[in-house]
């Protein structure tokens, strides 16, 4: 359900792996690496993940999500390694009996994913390359 | 006691990817980190920018470690 | 961009078709069909459509959303006739340079579908049918 | 003058899903919807549920209908 991949599934493929008879809402988010960043030319991204944390970070995600909207059919792929303009970086599935639940859990899941799930990204331009810092919180538990 | 610590983006660039480091008992993973950050001062700009997990879960910067412990020192992360 | 088809693409491809450079995020809703209402089995859906009026409905929605988020890249497909359970009925994919703004307009999108796009759904059940009808806003101009 | 109408859902299956009808210059939507409701006795479930559109937009029910209208009666929608 959770994993750090080198490829991403489709999301309908994706979807149909967890939808169950009873739903009647699929949400989904997909980061694709955007072609500038800053007014600077993007050539790609590197992602570097901690794997064995990084599953175990989404998986304390689904299981906040489980928690909130009592929804279980969730489903998130990372990507790693080398992550050209216009691809999609990472994908989240939400599928829901109801779609306000299926919107407000994908929507916290990928707000909560760029806090605490340990990956990184390095922006490499045509002069150099810069590993990208998310917000800083200092040795702080989230 | 021997612990393990592991080390991603820009502190793997200086550090590599994995270390063993022998630690008395009673140390904490804060002070690990100290002990890091004076033996290798290509780490200080990270001094205070990281976050700690054991094992795979985020702890307070007070937590003790454990023999065969796994470390981790991380920056800022920026997934997504 | 707006459209009543008879079979609705992957929202892969929906996507790849309408997202730039600039674009950092896809958000996307599909309804699908649920296997039961009320606690009765239903069959399958029959979806109508008033088409010309249903694809100037969605005009105006993508015309909304880009007043309000200032985005242009939103396509929305709903489906006609037949459409069985664990089927998709309706997509609605929106690309935006920031993942709020995404969300935000997709599920506003979904939201005011329901309340003015001219489409009607029949519900077929083992012992019967029924046109099901939206909540009744008399008269209305929405 | 002469309108079309155009029905849809359950109007249709009483009605069938399109219609000529004959009606003098200076009436209203509503007008038409009240003549059509007092002609055939099936529509009278819908009589206050119906939402009016001309020409693909919708209209408030006042509004005075042209020549060659188009004229929508549009039960509650349920897309999605």
């Amino acid at each position: 359900m959770y994993e750090i991949v080198q490829d991403i599934l489709d999301v309908r493929t994706l979807a149909q792996e967890i939808a169950t008879d009873a739903d009647g809402a699929i949400a989904t988010f997909s980061g694709i690496v955007r072609g500038t960043n800053k007014g600077k030319k993007v050539l790609f991204l590197e992602y570097e993940a901690y794997p064995e944390m990084a599953v175990k970070m989404m998986t304390r995600i689904g299981d906040e999500v489980k928690e909130t909207w009592g929804l279980e059919s969730m489903r998130i792929q990372h990507r790693v390694g080398r992550v050209n303009v216009g691809e999609t970086s990472v994908v989240i599935v939400v599928t829901s009996p109801h779609r306000d639940d299926a919107f407000a859990a994908c929507q916290y899941a990928i707000n909560r994913l760029k806090r605490i799930v340990p990956i990184w990204k390095r922006e490499v331009f045509e002069d150099g390359e810069v590993w990208v810092e998310g917000p800083t919180e200092t040795a702080e538990v989230p | 006691m021997k612990v393990r610590v592991r080390l991603f983006a820009a502190l793997r660039d200086v550090m590599g990817p994995d270390l063993e480091i022998e630690l008395p008992l009673g140390t904490t993973v804060e002070e690990l980190w100290k002990r890091m950050v004076a033996d290798e001062e290509r780490l200080s700009p990270f001094a205070d920018a990281v976050s700690f997990a054991v094992n795979h879960d985020f702890v307070a910067k007070d937590a003790l470690l454990n023999p065969d412990d796994e470390v981790a020192f991380l920056p800022p992360v920026s997934g997504g």
